[in-house]
């Protein structure tokens, strides 16, 4: 049988979904039988797969660069899984919402910085005015939030995709889990 | 209770024969028998003021929806508690809701303690279809032992009411209209320097989310405790008699 | 005793006279309240925190419910006006008629967003949903008087007339 | 009989001055003609009638709205069939050289047009006819008649029947019929019961109550007395917008006077019964025109309505029965009264009787304040009445209802204005703004204009109406600036059930009315502005 393959997206966010994704321990063997990771920080794939059948995207979305990203793994996705509260509410990158941009790069790379302060402009994406959720962007197909969602949600949101089953893992985490 | 005699209604919930004093609402009477409602500004309690509209019902023979909260039973009224209809509006009204302020649940007090996260996993809310407003709010910790944070208030007006209705001091009221409409305390005073504040604390612990607060709690400290309120209701039926 | 101080009351002050004697009317019921925010606005131009205080003690009402119906109503002002007001009349009919090419005039103009006042306090810039004049759409009305039939330019002529006028 | 000499004893003055002239000079004096200067034209008329010793032989007189509001300053001669537009006051002389000839020429337009001929009225009879400053000219114009009637002739129960009878219904939008929610005020309980008049006009784009406080300001007291003998009531209220500080003036002046003459305060005309009124102003919020939150604004509270039942009929102001009508419900009552119900009810249509006024404003020739059958077809009212659009562009769409109201487009130009047909197009009766658009107007920007208005007026109270209202006017903006998709356009459908279904109050449950009624007739507007819709290209893709 040919395995269902998969990507992980990497967008503004700590990297906890990820890691909690990893807490499901022994049962990644078992997931692993059935599913390829071909595109992921975690591992070392350069460039997005001409299709892939399930994107998990964590972190939401705040520079141009995220945008762009989105609208391609969209366009060669099969499924989108938003996964935690970054990428389902926008979160704690949203927080900086209620600033100017100049302001948040400056309290960062002017005010707060050790030595040479300045604000980043080559080779950066440049940060949106506001930050927002993946779904503002393009369709998602599902939505497990958590901060982060628990391993157990993962867990089961991934075998009910690969059972063909849409998962509702709304009563194993919540917003702020 | 007052000797004059109260009529008895029979009626159905949701199917179910049940029998209520003509006096009471849809709400108390499904409490009663174990069907459980969706509420946010309601608390036992408190004067009931029906402005959420999550404990909408249907009534056979009407195509209106009537907040179970304030409406009293009829006989032979026959009340349907859930429903794809109901379930959709209330689940619309929740994401309304969380697209207001400024909702981060992972970094709030109340985590795990909070209403509006608890009606979110209850009715299958797990993404906001509507873009966040994102106001600018203000925070207040001019008080010495409270806090009152604006991004995370839902106006229910719980705060409101026990202020006036139980501790009379009135501290709390709305100003401002519409989307604009906060919650403040004397002339839109810091918290900490109200005059009629008595320090009582109950404001704090009938807010259903982490708007007000206890001042030195971390992420996910803040459990309210509310079990003053049925005493103080009692009491203060007691005394009007 | 109870150790409430009631606030100083200004005996001498003559608008605060007539603020009293539109809650003495009312027999200084706590339902006076809107009527007599509108003594004061009236009196004093627009209703601040101390005479609100003034209020609160003499109707017997909490300071948060004085503040709370003040800021309800779109008539009642929390900040000083300017020497003159023209009020945009934002009506359906007006609005038809082109109230908004008046309202970009007025703020290209003088500076001044609706709802402010000009950085030299000369003209505040209000609005008003409709004010009934709409058979003489689009409608303003300047220190209280309706102007009505306008285009950009004779308003912002009329306007300039009116700052001239005491100047 | 006693009362009615009293009557006539009050009215004479007047009956001698028309008696002895042979001529009659009217000038509007309502707030369109006054700022246009109709009170310097006034003042000049009457100056220069002193100088010539005209005095007794030309009656001059201020009155109130002669309906082309458009034409102000506006002034009629004796019952000629010229009316003069646009009036100034060195016009003065010249008008009164040709008393007793031909008519200006320069300032005539003829009065023998639809727009005058096809209207009726009731509410409006003395409008534009009599001084709305002196009691003694409504008097004598039949003025309190009705109330003397109903005092000396008539029991409670009957009033209520002749107005149950006479069909009429509320005036101030939703057409509740008048009789019945008498009779629910008379029936019920209580010691103290009050009368209150709704005159917080607040549909941006309707002058008629102002109109009617301003021209004939006693007949609307003489309408809350009869009602409030009929349900038992012995306090009034008015409570009236703030904005309108001449309405608000002449109807102090009416109760002061009416006061003083023994028509309203203790022992009206003489009975045993009480009735006093009192003016409370409103302060700028469209939500107090629903009648819970009025009575809070009466009560001195924000004006947020609160859940019915109860109804005010039961637990009103101050926790008492109240009784709440608006302007034009109460005009209408000592006509009805005078004449009876079968009169009132020969005019109109099946569900609908008597007649409605109407603000006519926009793009149309004749605007203005106008009264027609119930009944009259929106084509006649725009094009013969109006006079039809400027420059005879093509006619786009009516607005009725105001923010709570919809756009009915041409295709049911023909269809008759009465309260159930209105609302099968989607709009409302409303309380009579009426907003001719043409093919300049945009439908989208229509309906955010309304959704913008709707938004600042939520009070905020419940959560669909404070939260949804935003999101639809921020939806509304999005597709105007070309950047929305079907997504949008979905969500704010879905917003617009919401809010119709579940707000608490009237304006919520209305908010959407403005979007609902442009998407019915102008969908192809909203979708012309979508763009692309990436969401759901993606998922057609996938479908493939």
């Amino acid at each position: 049988m040919k395995k269902t393959t998969m990507a992980t997206i990497w967008l503004d966010g700590c990297s906890g979904c990820h890691m909690s994704f990893l807490d499901i321990d022994e049962r990644i063997l078992e997931l692993a039988q059935r599913l390829e990771i071909t595109y992921s920080p975690l591992v070392d794939t350069k460039s997005y797969p001409d299709h892939v059948d399930v994107a998990v995207i964590e972190g939401a979305v705040s520079t141009d660069e995220d945008i762009i990203k989105l609208k391609k793994i969209r366009s060669k996705t099969g499924l989108i899984v938003a996964l935690g509260d970054c990428a389902v509410t926008g979160n704690v990158p949203s927080m900086r919402n209620n600033f100017q941009v100049g302001d948040v790069l400056d309290r960062a790379y002017v005010e707060n910085a050790a030595r040479q302060p300045g604000r980043p402009h080559e080779m950066l994406p440049s940060l949106l005015e506001k930050v927002k959720p993946v779904h503002d962007y393009v369709k998602v197909d599902v939505h497990v939030p958590g901060c982060p969602p628990p391993a157990d949600a993962i867990y089961y949101v991934l075998s009910e995709i690969l059972e063909g089953r849409n998962p509702d893992p709304i009563q194993m985490t919540r917003f702020g889990r | 209770m007052s000797d004059q005699t109260v009529s008895i209604k029979t009626l159905k919930i949701d199917g179910r024969d049940v029998s209520a004093r003509a006096d009471e609402t849809i709400l108390a009477v499904a409490q009663q028998n174990g069907i459980d409602i969706p509420t946010l500004c309601h608390l036992d309690g408190l004067t009931p003021v029906g402005a959420c509209r999550l404990c909408l019902v249907e009534i056979a023979g009407s195509n209106k929806l009537l907040p179970a909260c304030v409406t009293t039973v009829r006989e032979g009224m026959e009340v349907f508690t859930e429903s794809e209809k109901l379930n959709r509006y209330r689940k619309m009204i929740l994401e309304l809701l969380f697209s207001e302020r400024n909702h981060i649940c992972a970094v709030c007090v109340s985590n795990g303690h909070c209403d509006l996260q608890d009606l979110a996993v209850r009715l299958g809310v797990d993404f906001i279809r509507y873009p966040y407003l994102h106001p600018v709010e203000k925070v207040d910790a001019s008080h010495d032992r409270f806090v009152q944070d604006d991004n995370r208030c839902v106006l229910c007006g719980r705060c409101v009411r026990v202020c006036g209705e139980l501790e009379g001091a009135h501290t709390w009221d709305f100003m401002g209209r519409g989307v604009q409409t906060r919650v403040i305390t004397d002339l839109d005073t810091p918290w900490g320097e109200s005059d009629s504040c008595t320090r009582c604390g109950k404001c704090v612990h009938v807010c259903p989310t982490g708007a007000l607060i206890e001042k030195g709690r971390s992420v996910a400290e803040m459990a309210k405790r509310r079990q003053f309120l049925p005493y103080l209701t009692l009491m203060r039926q007691e005394d009007q008699q | 005793m109870i150790d409430y101080v009631h606030p100083e009351v200004p005996t001498q002050d003559k608008r605060w006279r007539l603020v009293q004697a539109e809650m003495r009317k009312h027999g200084n019921a706590h339902s006076a309240l809107i009527q007599t925010l509108h003594a004061v606005q009236d009196a004093y131009g627009y209703l601040d925190p101390e005479t609100l205080e003034r209020v609160a003690a003499n109707l017997r009402l909490p300071l948060s419910k004085v503040w709370g119906v003040a800021t309800f109503y779109q008539h009642f002002r929390m900040k000083p006006s300017g020497k003159h007001t023209c009020v945009l009349c934002t009506g359906t009919a007006c609005y038809i008629k082109g109230a908004g090419e008046l309202q970009r005039a007025v703020e290209e103009y003088f500076k001044v967003k609706l709802g402010g006042t000009t950085e030299d306090g000369e003209l505040s810039f209000l609005s008003a949903r409709c004010v009934g004049a709409c058979g003489l759409a689009p409608v303003v009305v300047v220190d209280g008087e309706a102007v009505g039939k306008l285009t950009p330019e004779a308003l912002i002529n009329h306007l300039e007339g009116v700052i001239d006028a005491d100047q | 009989m006693l009362i009615n000499d009293e009557l006539q004893q009050i009215a004479q003055p007047i009956l001698d001055e028309e008696a002895g002239a042979e001529h009659s000079i009217r000038v509007c004096v309502a707030a369109g003609c006054i700022s246009s200067g109709s009170d310097k034209v006034l003042k000049e008329l009457k100056a220069q009638v002193k100088e010539r010793g005209l005095e007794g032989r030309c009656l001059v007189k201020g009155v109130g709205c002669m309906g082309p509001c458009a034409g102000g300053p506006v002034v009629r001669v004796d019952d000629g069939d010229v009316m003069y537009h646009n009036v100034g006051s060195d016009d003065a002389g010249e008008i009164l050289d040709s008393l007793d000839g031909e008519p200006v020429k320069r300032l005539a337009q003829s009065m023998d047009t639809p727009f005058f001929k096809r209207q009726v009225k009731i509410a409006l009879e003395n409008s534009g006819v009599i001084d709305p400053e002196r009691l003694e000219d409504y008097v004598a114009h039949e003025g309190y008649h009705a109330l003397a009637r109903v005092l000396t002739q008539m029991q409670p129960w009957e009033i209520i029947d002749e107005v149950t009878r006479s069909g009429l219904r509320g005036r101030g939008g939703a057409g509740y019929p008048a009789g019945l929610k008498w009779s629910t005020v008379a029936k019920a309980g209580g010691t103290k019961k009050y009368a209150v008049c709704n005159a917080d006009e607040g549909d941006p784009g309707a002058f008629m109550d102002r109109s009617v406080l301003e021209s004939d300001p006693h007949r609307v007291l003489e309408g809350m007395a009869i009602a409030a003998m009929a349900v038992g009531a012995d306090q009034g209220y008015i409570y009236v917008r703030a904005e309108y500080p001449l309405a608000i003036k002449r109807l102090e002046k009416a109760i002061k006077q009416s006061e003083r003459a023994g028509i309203l305060g203790k022992r009206v005309l003489g009975t045993t019964y009480d009735f006093h009124v009192d003016v409370r102003l409103g302060a700028g919020a469209f939500v107090c025109g629903e009648e819970t939150a009025l009575l809070a604004s009466i009560e001195g509270r924000r004006g947020t309505p609160r859940p019915r039942p109860p109804y005010p009929a039961e637990s009103g102001l101050f926790g008492q029965s109240t009784l709440i009508n608006n302007v034009e419900t109460y005009a209408n009552i000592p006509a009805l009264i005078r004449n009876g119900a079968d009169w009132f009810s020969s005019m109109g249509t099946e569900t609908s009787k008597g007649t409605k006024v109407f603000a006519l404003a926009g793009k149309v020739n004749n605007t203005g304040l106008i009264e027609v059958p119930m009944g009259t077809t929106l084509r006649d009212i725009v094009y013969e009445i109006g006079g039809g659009i400027p420059e005879d562009r093509p006619f786009k769409a009516v607005q009725t209802g105001g923010p709570s109201g919809g756009c009915i487009p041409a295709d049911h130009l023909d269809s008759p204005v009465d309260y159930e047909t209105l609302s099968k197009l989607g709009s409302i009766m409303g309380s009579g703004g009426m907003i001719v658009m043409d093919e300049s107007s945009n439908m989208v920007d229509v309906a955010k204009y309304f959704m913008e208005f709707t938004t600042s007026e939520s009070c905020g109270k419940c959560v669909p109406c404070r939260v949804g209202t935003t999101h639809m006017e921020n939806l509304l903006t999005k597709i105007l600036s070309g950047e929305a998709t079907h997504h949008d356009l979905q969500l704010l459908e879905e917003l617009c059930d919401l809010l119709q279904n579940t707000s608490l109050c009237g304006l919520g449950q209305a908010a959407p009315n403005p979007v609902v009624s442009t998407l019915r007739y102008f969908r192809h507007e909203y979708q012309a502005l979508l763009t692309d819709d990436e969401v759901e290209t993606t998922a057609q893709e996938e479908a493939e």
